[in-house]
């Protein structure tokens, strides 16, 4: 008999979407227990758009050809002492920053994504978030392997894991993923396999990636380039989940809008960070943080806005904010850094007149009139041999934890400050859209575990600084932290390349 | 508004009530349009302090770094306690001024304007 | 400029990560260490699940196995996702030329009619287990605890996924790509007599709230008698009576479950030891599934073999029990 | 309007298929960045399985695609002779 050929849409039903039955011996309800008390309304999963239809035979082929060409590389890296062609000892610290805060967010999107890949009743959704959970796992591992070599020969990437769970500002990165892993299934996917993967993620694994190449890291963008083009799955998926929901019942879209605000805002007060490694921490520039935003998220973010449009779906809350944020969170993230250099897990440094120039073309509104005059003064002071490191523990935000560092965009000279009062209690917040998601659900944000405030609880070892820093952080004080200037990772790179 | 949570009464553990901070509150200190601070500072501190205690213990340690902090005319100081004019008073006790846990205190020095009239 | 680079000097700072260190000691590591102890977050969540606020996100009290160091489940293979997915790929390629070879020279012309009807009938709907092993699998790699235990039960819940699209494959081989056998098999699935016993207990399963209990009642028990009776002793059977082609299509699973089986030993050894308590739990749990699957079998293993056929199984999973410290 | 987008890892293999895009959309605008390659266009982008065999001189199935892929944009269409990237407003 000739067999008639099958083609892969009818192929994926066929061997995917026909493997589920419905229950007649238990509830699916209990085997499926979390898909409704988000208020979303499923009426017909069988409307499911599969984004990609693969089968796990060509993932895993596929897939092992990635890792092949991936680890070809990665040995090949540490075999000829690949860190020795950075361009700068300065740039390795962006990637203590990545494996300490964003690799482990890699774990928790293997975690959330077996969540809801076992949670959703739904063959379709179900299969292709398993795939991403693996995918994430994948992310995780191949970061750890990739950093492996920058480890044997810098400080600061020992106790990535350790100190994830623990220091001040990897509470922030980490309190976004359990804040999206603790909440119900939908939300989830609109918090991660939507608003980050979707528009997020491109931020940090494109342009900066580019920058890891640009900078002669061929580690990170190994693991970058190769970790993104799952992403491309990812945001597919993402793009998928939102237009199912939206297409499914009206009601959804009021509960979509309002996460999609709520994640939005996160994410971006997330980037503050990866903002402030593009401008900052990579000596060989290739684009601004403010070109990026415009490329990545106004550009593409604002296609994808008009393209939901149709369902009734605006931009995000705050997006005129957050356009005006742009000129300043990299300045206002670095500045905090600098002068809580003594507490961080990598080094910081004054930018070179060079690169102080460059930041005056690329923001020409506001380099010069807000942040150039700080690093005139941290240069004064470093003269002085007074190198500025500031005392005392800041105010953290109760929703995003980080500390009140951003301004009015009204009046950038002035902090931006907030508070509302809940069950007899003051909260304080860094901005309106933190203010707001708080109110919207009081009852899960007084949780929030905020560093400054545990150090003050006694929960974090000390009372000194530098005893927390050693000994509930796990970091190598003098050594890991404080500015690059005389570090034993500046000191071993002169060494290595013959530099007095 | 309540959260949805999946079983009714979803009530989260408040992680920082007051109790919390072995007879201490927090209070928060901000020098307005004084960047070189990035943020308010917070300092876990007993609700009996004089203000006097704060003028003379806290605030320089907070802001004591800044070249003009030793230029600072107290008396022309302007205060904010948690969003409202204050007038701190430096015999009496952080509590009974009606600082409370997670106060936040603000104040403005008309005529310094930061390093070099930046606002840094 | 020429930059000279002394190599005496490019002596590492350290071998490892400093928690790979505290494990095994200051030496070079290897990727399957690197990629899997203590990279799970413990401390400090932030916030109480919406879904299940009497845990933290990651808890140990999901389960009533109880364990001093979950990182004591090593996998044997040492599987982390790159050597895990270069193996599948190996076996992929194999089962691919598999099936292209059979399909080339339409070897289902081959196979008698009444053993056609027969794979259809018995092996077709097994695909709809892999289906429930691959939600049992993912809801302990979702909500188990330590990298090393729930990154194999995600590659063993992929794997479920991938066993049931082969399985479907031979489906669509026998039907020309008509996928009537697909449809065929799950009517009996859902309607025929002889499948009512296992797919009530695989409804039961997928609704197990402890995720150990959920991985013994799937992996340790159900398929470890699936494995003996049907991918070891009806393929004999089927070799013996003119279906011995179809072993050619079955191959995957065969290897996928010898290399799974030495991972499940494991699992179930290291559990036993660590405790009289995860014992006794472990053999109260088989003991209570192992009745409800001898009967939910009975009837399957009589269409294909004979009752026999069922015992030789039970006793084939009694001796891999007692082999790792249990019922002894 | 809006663009879509697709980037790529700057490869060998990614060059075909970047010549095979050209082909296919010949108003898309490509963009060269360290290690990557960028190509944009108005509102809808085409891959075709047969241009891209064509340029490589071998079989090439669509969702090889994957291995060299970075990012994109649009509403994604795949089927065994095409991948389709489009917004549809």
């Amino acid at each position: 008999m000739a067999a008639k050929k099958l083609n892969i849409k009818d192929k994926y039903r066929l061997l995917t979407r026909d493997l589920d039955w419905d229950f007649s011996y238990e509830d699916p309800k209990k085997a499926f227990p979390y898909e409704e008390f988000e208020g979303i309304k499923i009426t017909d999963w069988n409307k499911w758009e599969d984004p990609f239809r693969l089968t796990m035979d060509s993932y895993w082929k596929y897939q092992a050809e990635k890792e092949k060409k991936l680890y070809a590389i990665l040995d090949a890296f540490s075999q000829n002492n690949g860190h020795l062609n950075v361009v700068d000892p300065r740039y390795v610290n962006a990637v203590k920053i990545f494996l300490t805060g964003v690799s482990p967010l890699e774990y928790q999107a293997y975690q959330g994504f077996a969540h809801v890949g076992r949670q959703f009743s739904g063959v379709g959704a179900r299969v292709a978030c398993q795939m991403q959970s693996l995918d994430e796992l994948r992310h995780v591992q191949t970061q750890i392997h990739a950093m492996s070599h920058y480890n044997k020969f810098f400080d600061g990437f020992q106790e990535f894991s350790h100190m994830h769970d623990r220091v001040w500002y990897l509470s922030v990165p980490r309190s976004f993923f359990t804040d999206a892993r603790s909440a119900g299934p939908f939300e989830f996917m609109i918090a991660i396999g939507f608003s980050f993967e979707y528009v997020l993620t491109n931020l940090l694994f494109v342009p900066f990636m580019s920058g890891a190449a640009h900078n002669g890291d061929m580690a990170t963008v190994t693991f970058g380039f190769s970790a993104q083009s799952d992403e491309a799955r990812h945001m597919t998926l993402g793009l998928e989940v939102i237009k199912f929901l939206l297409e499914q019942h009206e009601d959804n879209v009021p509960i979509v809008q309002k996460w999609i605000d709520k994640w939005f805002w996160r994410g971006t007060r997330l980037l503050t960070i990866v903002a402030m490694m593009m401008d900052y921490m990579l000596p060989n520039k290739v684009m601004s943080w403010k070109e990026a935003w415009e490329v990545y998220f106004e550009e593409a973010g604002g296609a994808l806005f008009k393209d939901l449009a149709r369902y009734g779906i605006t931009m995000p809350k705050y997006a005129d904010v957050i356009e005006k944020e742009k000129e300043h969170i990299s300045h206002q993230a670095w500045w905090t850094f600098y002068t809580h250099g003594h507490a961080a897990g990598f080094h910081t440094w004054i930018p070179s007149d060079q690169e102080l120039d460059w930041l005056s073309e690329k923001y020409p509104d506001t380099f010069d009139k807000y942040y150039r005059p700080m690093w005139e003064l941290a240069k004064e002071q470093e003269a002085k041999g007074e190198r500025f490191y500031t005392s005392g523990l800041p105010q953290l935000c109760q929703t995003c934890q980080i500390p009140m560092l951003f301004t009015e965009m009204d009046n950038p000279n002035q902090n931006s400050m907030r508070d509302t009062v809940f069950d007899g209690e003051r909260y304080h917040f860094c901005s309106d859209g933190c203010c707001d998601i708080f109110k919207d659900e009081p009852e899960k944000y007084v949780q929030a575990w905020l560093p400054v405030h545990q150090i003050f609880q006694g929960n974090c070892g000390g009372p000194d600084v530098g005893d927390i820093l050693s000994d509930y952080y796990r970091m190598n004080v003098g050594v890991d932290n404080m500015d690059i200037k005389d570090s034993p990772d500046e000191q071993r790179w002169n060494k290595w390349k013959g530099v007095a | 508004m309540p959260v949805f949570a999946l079983k009714p009464g979803y009530q989260g553990e408040r992680m920082d009530r007051v109790e919390n901070f072995g007879g201490n509150q927090i209070v928060y200190f901000g020098w307005d349009e004084h960047r070189m601070f990035c943020a308010a500072k917070a300092f876990p501190l007993p609700p009996s302090m004089p203000f006097s205690a704060v003028m003379e213990q806290i605030i320089p340690e907070a802001f004591g770094q800044h070249p003009e902090f030793s230029q600072i005319n107290w008396d022309s100081v302007e205060w904010m306690l948690n969003n409202e004019p204050f007038k701190p008073q430096l015999d009496v006790s952080l509590e009974a001024q009606g600082v409370d846990h997670k106060s936040l205190i603000r104040f403005k020095t008309p005529g310094l304007t930061g390093y070099n009239g930046l606002g840094v | 400029m020429t930059i000279e680079i002394k190599t005496a000097t490019l002596e590492p700072v350290r071998n490892t990560f400093a928690h790979i260190e505290r494990r095994f000691g200051d030496k070079p590591a290897t990727r399957y260490q690197e990629a899997t102890y203590d990279v799970a977050s413990e401390v400090n969540f932030h916030y109480r699940p919406l879904w299940q606020p009497e845990f933290e996100l990651n808890d140990t009290g999901r389960t009533a196995i109880v364990m001093e160091d979950w990182y004591a489940f090593k996998d044997p293979r040492q599987f982390y996702y790159g050597t895990y997915v270069q193996m599948r790929a190996k076996q992929q390629e194999v089962a691919e030329s598999n099936y292209s070879f059979f399909e080339k020279r339409d070897l289902a012309r081959l196979i008698p009619e009444e053993i056609q009807k027969k794979v259809i009938r018995l092996l077709i709907p097994l695909r709809h287990v892999e289906q429930a092993a691959n939600l049992n699998n993912v809801y302990g790699s979702s909500l188990g605890y330590g990298t090393a235990i729930t990154q194999a039960l995600l590659y063993n819940g992929m794997d479920r996924l991938g066993n049931a699209q082969y399985l479907s494959r031979i489906g669509l081989i026998l039907d020309g790509n008509s996928s009537d056998s697909l449809a065929e098999a799950k009517r009996y699935w859902m309607d025929d007599a002889i499948w009512q016993g296992v797919r009530a207990y695989c409804e039961a399963n997928i609704c197990v709230e402890d995720w150990f209990e959920s991985f013994v009642a799937q992996d340790v028990v159900l398929d470890a008698l699936i494995y003996e009776l049907v991918y070891l002793q009806f393929d004999q059977w089927l070799a013996d009576n003119g279906g011995q082609d179809i072993s050619m299509l079955t191959e995957f699973i065969q290897n996928w479950n010898k290399d799974t089986n030495r991972w499940v030993d494991s699992v179930v050894k290291v559990a036993a030891a660590e405790s009289d308590a995860n014992k006794q739990q472990l053999e109260q749990w088989i003991s209570h599934w192992k009745g409800k699957a001898v009967e939910a079998l009975a009837p399957l293993a009589d269409e294909m073999l004979d009752a026999e056929a069922l015992s030789n199984a039970v006793a084939a999973m009694d001796k891999r029990l007692n082999k790792a410290g249990l019922f002894k | 309007m809006s663009k879509v987008y697709i980037a790529l890892q700057d490869n060998d293999e990614s060059r075909y298929i970047v010549e095979a895009i050209e082909e296919s959309n010949p108003d898309a605008t490509v963009i060269h960045m360290p290690a990557m390659i960028r190509i944009e266009q108005e509102n809808r982008l085409v891959i075709e399985r047969k241009v891209v065999e064509e340029k490589m001189g071998r079989d090439w199935d669509v969702q090889e695609l994957h291995i060299n892929l970075i990012t994109l944009g649009g509403n994604v269409d795949e089927d065994d002779d095409q991948f389709v990237l489009e917004w549809k407003q």
